[in-house]
């Protein structure tokens, strides 16, 4: 008997081989995603992925059969704005590169959040720029020596998640793809909140930031993410010191605010 | 029970790396991809966990339990 | 007036086996160690992972204006993909050199010189990586073709491997060297 | 709801004429970022789009309206942004993305004194082969050039057409005398206003097989949210939007289409608006030189000189070549009349091709209209 | 410190070449933002500039880039970035501002297929009116075109002399074929290196009183850091870089004076290699078409049909209208050898202005190089 | 005898008649920086002044006597960065306001913040788009009625403070022009401060915003100031709700970590 | 054929006095009250307060080709400033209005009809808001030129000016009617 | 003592309210601008604080203390 995946449902026909090098984290994240509008029985119809330029950017697209719009880096969150304003009725999901999402698409990021437009947003997270051969990022660890870096980066990265609340999220998660089924979990919770959610989702890179970096391949950095990280719960307890270098996964953010369509509707039927 | 596509495995080993009951393994022959797929070799040994499953990143494997025939 | 004679190498295969690596090694003996002219070209998508690619080199006695390979006296193929759609481009008489690990249905006609060897399989069971079949396959190219030195070939490799496999390299392209004198 | 068309005569600047157009027109969207002398148009849009149960946003700069222009055209909402140079400058890169993903959508660019910041309040026609090769690769866009507040009004809604006619982005090539003069704009009965729109495939239309990008015949689009599954992207893609970034053929494919969609349809998309008729000398405008063009052949008429004609090219792009040829072969000498240092000269140059001499003449000071007797003065040097 | 010059033979990458070619200029900085087929430039001034006490900073996006490259060329620093299309779409603006305010800086495109993301790795020559009128406003700019990997490394060097000679924005319009080609490449010794620097203000000139803007005699620039208290902007202003935004007369005067400094001086930058001596047919070409050019000569020569010749434009921009005039009283046919649909062709017809027959001619797959024999086929349609 | 002001000194000659309109809070902010570098007795030719579009834009241009970069729209801290990167030694101070920096600039704020390069953001926030005739801007309070939001604004205003303190800066403050002194000092810790700080400033726009949404002149506008604001101190002891519509003033970030020029510097430093 | 004539008026100030809504008004008094053509135009720092501001009307029976004032029938000046730079281009028998609070230095030369009135000082001191200078400047401008009717005026004036402003500027408008009876 | 420069004034009045002591008022003079300067009219309260230097957007007011002449 021949079984057949229960995501494989999902799956544009033709798209069925993943666009990703062998034990990229995105496939996992893909997975998680489908899991978790399988398991909340939702309809992908109703659904619209958006997604930037990056290896990541390729997880909705063309892999998901659905509504899906492919755009230019670092932009999705903007025509994602566009979508959700004019059809606030859709479910609309951006997930692209942390490249995407948070070097070039910087701006697009924190003013969805401050608006509090109600999508939600997806953050493959490899520290590095995949797609275009291993370049630092904004959230590359301090020391790694990149092909743009090759003396050790000097920049800090961003802690994404602290940024994204504090422009006004939502809600707010951080996962690795170690944690899939906490990050399964997560993604339910952030396609049936009101108001923008954001998930970070640490993903490996082994081809541009393992093998290149000389960090190992895609078991070694995931073993790394089980390793290194450690819940919300667990972190409150811990000093700064103690939490040098960790991940701190869960939720980080759960909170009610007015949505933007909601309130812009609130102003359209003053008309009607 | 537990299933593996070939042809659309890529080689990772993350399967074989992150299965508690070491079901898996390595094969060395080469898939249509050119890379080595992971073999079911101690199946008896599977709990059904569905990390294998879970962590694939390519879809390549399906675990499910077992259905009554008839 | 025109130039002397160039050939013309096409290697193809998946993304991920270092043709373009092969492409570039082969270039930079022909250049810097023969002191010939090459160039060399590539194509893969880019912005992708997997699938195919595909690496082109020119050498020449002669400086070259057209860069670029249209029919390739030789096509090194690595996959059955680059094999099926590359073929037809291959001059009549060519040389077709392949990995018969991977490349399992040859077409029928004969209308070029056809060497086959497992090259990812010995890189495999040899080396423990596969990843050293390029390097294998241009050995046993060296071996078959003389379009570079077998000396020029070792000084291209030492200068464009990783440090510290310089060693494990240079033992692949003597293996290669060797798959073609036994041929 | 219902307050869509503002029917009667008005005293309203240009700004406001085309805000009011693009309602017409069944503009449902607008996203936008202020800019002068642009801003009035957002302003506007941004009173009147909830009255009519559209949506306003002003997003947080040019490169975010432009995309979010773009997503909510894939909802199914005629579109538009409105900017001047600097903003469009800046949303080159989604204009590209528009044009690849043939989105229909509208681009108002009124333009200002530049380069850079430059003056904002000052019109000049510096932005016109920008707009028709700002964003990089080779592609094709429609631009109309309007010369009067009325026109802001009549050509926006032409824009709203001929981008859901062709899908594609269309352009309009206002400036700031345009876009600020106040005259007196005539807005008919709705039954009156032509509208037209987008064609979708038929409801239920399979997955993945709907025809939906890169057809010359004009595909129908496959919107959200109706199931059908669309995969829309800027990367090269086939007639289904297939992505495949590896191919040259597929580039050529994928270029020559998008460019074949608008060039074989040129002869339906261009327009003029000639009286050359045995004329010997041509005045070739657009947008508000066309103004100063007539004031110059008021006063030709006047003095008996009726040896000259206008030629106004109301669509600039795609450029009217085959037009702009036979003019050549008719007439002995073409003055191209711009506010610039000459943008579609070389055009009118090379459609010529040498059958009548080209002289191009800008105004004695950039930024502002020709002085009419400037123009008379030239034609007089070339019909002594 | 000192390994600005890799004196010796490389077997070596365009883009390698390429940033070689800048260290040798003596480029000091360098701001950019990865893109397929431009990273290996940043790549490598990563590793390279630390070497020579430069600055490499890889910034948030091309917005940023192009604006830290200005940024640092206020200092005095010989700067550049290098991207493709969507990071040229993307630094429009900021190109506009460097022109206004004559700031020395290269901006290296390796184009690459489009519109939109399109596929990365083909090299298209897509982009080439974007180089000159991408910004909004009317400005000029200096663009050159290699055709080599050799020339990735001579036309850089070149690109920063005229950059710091003219205090313009210089682009070097490479493609993804010549970017990613690897070649021999020879790199001279230190001394053989022609580099212009920029002219300074005399020290301690007094404030406000340094003609260091919009000088059509290319005024020395006051850089920061030297008590000159000088005030840039982008915004219309005059000699002084006082600031004037309300006067259609400075604009018109800011205007003009930036496109006479380029066009006054279009003949001592302009650079053409032609040998077009008693030819009947020319064959224009540029960049990396000009690869097939040769090769096309070598087989007309062969077959004895020596009546063919090469026009390469060396710099594509500013244009040489004259030299093509001056071709075309001379030859019968020109034959445009463009890797796209004809973005220069118009202007070739327009200079040749029916004196000689204009032939545009793509390759017959977009995104690749010209077949030779289909332009040997050509030219026999012209000669029979 | 004709008094001269102290800081006369600094106005570039012919620059003296600000182009600001009456009342505008703009020019406060302008002596406050003055009078900061007069009081630290720093050579104002060791500074470079860059500012974006806008009326604050026009702050330091062309009216500070020094060495100026009058930007593009949203821009100055990128070019600023270029300016910092290639001449550590000089005092970088980027002036421009709240659309500039934070609407369409968002973006180089936070990864300025992010690498702490060493320069000073001072933001002029008005609440709204001064120079284009009163839209509204991502600091526009809710409810606001602005050109652009006849019907009252209802996306959320950016807490900038927050914002830039989660993207890393070393030192953040925030004052109104009512608080002219504070200001001053907060300018003066800033440009001596190591790595990137950044001082918001509620700067009042009596024309496009107190005019025009009916919040009154110049004088109601900083009187408002005087009494809608609390210092950091006495803000600690109140709760949320007490807090609401509160401006509360004083420092709030002031850190420590490492800068980005010096960072860079030492990676030279291996190869000389 | 050529057109009807047309009357060009320019008013020239300050920012921030009102002068583009002076336009503006007489604009619309012409073209939707009196079925007139009229075209309006303006020029100002767009990105600047204060400084300069001009509004040019053209008004015509006929409709108006070109928008664009060239040598004004009649200039009013709301500043010195503005007297300064314009009276140059005022026609030869042109009419001339300034506000004689703000305007002190006038021409010698008197190829135009001059009138003069506090306008501003009005304002301040009857209306105790200096903004309502330009509309009394209408009024002494509708009574001076008669380019509209005054109940075109007032209508324009009406639905032109903030609500609430209404009565106090059609009072302005009246007393501006009046000083131009005066003189 | 305090001396206004009336041609830069903008006639904000800001100097004006936020004068503790009262001190100033305004005009009803136009100044070169076409607005209202201030005054100082009662110049004998001041105690030279300082604020309306401090607040005047338009560097129009300078407050020092008397300088011994001689
Ligand atoms: C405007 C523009 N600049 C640059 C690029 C090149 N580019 C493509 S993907 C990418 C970065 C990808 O990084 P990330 O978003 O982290 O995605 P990843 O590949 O790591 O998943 C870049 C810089 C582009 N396509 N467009
Ligand atoms: C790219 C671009 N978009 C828009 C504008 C128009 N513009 C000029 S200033 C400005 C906003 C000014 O707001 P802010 O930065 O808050 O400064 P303020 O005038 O309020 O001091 C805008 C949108 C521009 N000049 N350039
Ligand atoms: S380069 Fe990295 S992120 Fe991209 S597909 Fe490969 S492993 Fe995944
Ligand atoms: S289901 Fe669990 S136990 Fe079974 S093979 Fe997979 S990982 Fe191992
Ligand atoms: S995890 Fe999937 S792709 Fe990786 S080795 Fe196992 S089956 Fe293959
Ligand atoms: S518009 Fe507002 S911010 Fe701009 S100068 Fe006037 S008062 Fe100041
Ligand atoms: S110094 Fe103080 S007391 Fe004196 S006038 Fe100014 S504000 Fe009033
Ligand atoms: S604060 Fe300054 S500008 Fe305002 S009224 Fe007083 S003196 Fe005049
Ligand atoms: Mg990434
Ligand atoms: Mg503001």
């Amino acid at each position: 008997m021949k079984l057949v995946h229960p995501l494989m449902k999902y799956v544009r026909p033709g798209a069925i081989s993943t666009a990703t090098c062998a034990g990229c984290g995105d496939g996992i994240m893909a997975q998680a995603v489908l899991r978790a509008i399988d398991e909340l029985e939702l309809n992908i119809d109703d659904f619209v992925f958006v997604s930037g330029i990056g290896c990541a950017g390729w997880i909705p697209s063309p892999f998901f059969n659905a509504d899906t719009l492919h755009t230019t880096h670092g932009r999705p969150i903007a025509f994602a704005s566009g979508v959700k304003l004019a059809r606030p009725d859709r479910k609309v999901v951006v997930i692209s590169g942390d490249g995407d999402l948070a070097a070039i698409g910087g701006n697009h990021l924190i003013h969805a959040a401050r608006r509090n437009i109600g999508m939600t947003v997806i953050c493959a997270n490899n520290g590095i720029y995949g797609m275009t051969g291993g370049q630092v990022a904004p959230t590359t660890p301090l020391g790694l020596k990149t092909t743009t870096t090759p003396y050790g980066n000097v920049e800090r990265a961003f802690d994404l998640c602290a940024l994204v609340e504090a422009a006004g999220a939502s809600y707010v998660a951080r996962w690795t793809t170690y944690h899939a089924r906490g990050l399964t979990r997560s993604v339910k919770k952030a396609l049936t909140k009101r108001g923008f959610s954001f998930i970070e989702v640490l993903s490996q890179c082994p081809v541009q930031y393992g093998r290149r970096t000389g960090v190992g391949n895609a078991v070694a950095m995931m073993k790394g993410y089980k390793e290194n990280s450690l819940s919300v719960k667990k972190a409150a307890s811990l000093n700064e010191e103690e939490l040098k270098n960790k991940i701190i996964v869960g939720e980080l953010v759960d909170k009610d605010s007015p949505e933007l369509t909601e309130e812009i509707e609130k102003v359209r039927r003053i008309h009607e | 029970m537990i299933e593996i596509d070939e042809d659309l495995c890529k080689g990772c080993e993350i399967c074989v790396a992150f299965c508690a009951k070491d079901v898996l393994e390595m094969s060395d022959k080469f898939n249509k991809k050119g890379v080595h797929p992971p073999l079911v070799v101690r199946e008896e040994d599977c709990n059904l966990c569905g990390n294998c499953m879970l962590y694939c990143p390519d879809l390549a494997i399906v675990v499910a339990e077992e259905e009554e025939s008839g | 007036m025109s130039k002397a004679k160039k050939t013309e190498i096409r290697i193809a295969g998946f993304g991920g086996q270092g043709v373009v690596l092969a492409g570039v090694v082969l270039g930079r003996a022909a250049v810097l160690y023969d002191k010939k002219k090459a160039v060399q070209t590539q194509s893969y998508g880019a912005e992708a992972r997997g699938g195919g690619a595909r690496s082109e080199v020119i050498i020449s006695e002669d400086s070259i204006d057209y860069p670029k390979v249209m029919r390739p006296d030789i096509l090194v193929a690595m996959s059955q993909q680059a094999l099926d759609k590359y073929l037809k481009d291959l001059k009549p008489g060519g040389l077709l050199l392949i990995d018969s690990e991977l490349v399992k249905n040859l077409p029928p006609e004969q209308r070029f010189t056809l060497y086959k060897f497992p090259f990812s399989r010995i890189a495999s069971d040899e080396f423990g990586r596969t990843i050293v079949a390029n390097v294998i396959m241009l050995g046993a190219l060296t071996g078959l073709a003389h379009l570079v030195s077998f000396e020029a070939m070792k000084s291209s490799i030492r200068t464009s491997v990783p440090k510290g496999t310089e060693e494990m390299n240079l033992k692949a392209l003597k293996r290669g060297v060797d798959l073609a004198k036994v041929s | 709801m219902g307050k869509e068309i503002l029917t009667g005569v008005y005293f309203m600047q240009g700004d406001i004429a085309c805000a009011e157009g693009a309602l017409a027109a069944g503009c449902k969207f607008f996203g936008g970022y202020p800019i002068t002398p642009a801003s009035e148009i957002a302003e506007r849009m941004a009173e009147r789009l909830p009255q009519v149960g559209g949506v306003y946003i002003q997003m947080e700069d040019e490169l975010a309206s432009i995309a979010a222009v773009v997503g909510s055209s894939w909802t199914g909402a005629k579109s538009m942004t409105a900017t001047s140079g600097p903003g469009i400058s800046l949303m080159q890169e989604n204009i590209g993305y528009a044009v690849a993903t043939e989105t229909p959508c509208v681009l108002i660019n009124v333009q200002r004194g530049g380069p850079s910041t430059g003056i904002p309040s000052i019109h000049l026609q510096g932005d016109i082969i920008q707009a028709r090769r700002g964003s990089h690769g080779e592609y094709k866009i429609i631009a109309l050039a309007p010369a009067s507040a009325q026109e802001m009004f009549d050509f926006t809604i032409d824009a709203f057409n001929l981008a859901e006619k062709y899908r594609t982005a269309v352009f309009v090539l206002a400036d700031a005398f345009v876009g600020h003069t106040r005259e007196e704009v005539i807005i008919p009965e709705p039954e009156e206003i032509y509208r037209v729109q987008r064609k979708l495939p038929e409801a239920g239309s399979s997955e993945g097989k709907i025809r939906g990008f890169l057809d010359e015949d004009i595909a129908p689009m496959p919107i959200f949210g109706h199931g059908f599954k669309t995969h829309v992207t800027g990367s090269c893609h086939n007639d289904f939007g297939q992505r495949n970034v590896i191919d040259a053929e597929a580039l050529d494919y994928y270029i020559k289409r998008l460019n074949n969609k608008i060039s074989k349809r040129a002869h339906e998309i261009i327009s003029v608006s000639q009286d050359m008729d045995g004329k010997e000398v041509a005045l070739i405008s657009y947008g508000s030189c066309y103004r100063a063009a007539r004031e110059a052949l008021n006063i030709l008429e006047d003095e008996g000189m009726r040896q000259v004609g206008s030629f106004r090219l109301i669509t600039v792009w795609p450029f009217p070549r085959v037009q702009i040829q036979e003019l050549a072969r008719k007439v002995k000498s073409i003055i191209v009349l711009e506010n610039n240092l000459g943008q579609i000269t070389p055009y009118v140059e090379a459609a010529a091709g040498g059958q009548a001499e080209v002289i191009f003449l800008p105004p004695r000071v950039l930024g502002t209209l020709h002085d009419p007797h400037a123009i008379v003065d030239k034609v007089k040097e070339v019909i002594p």
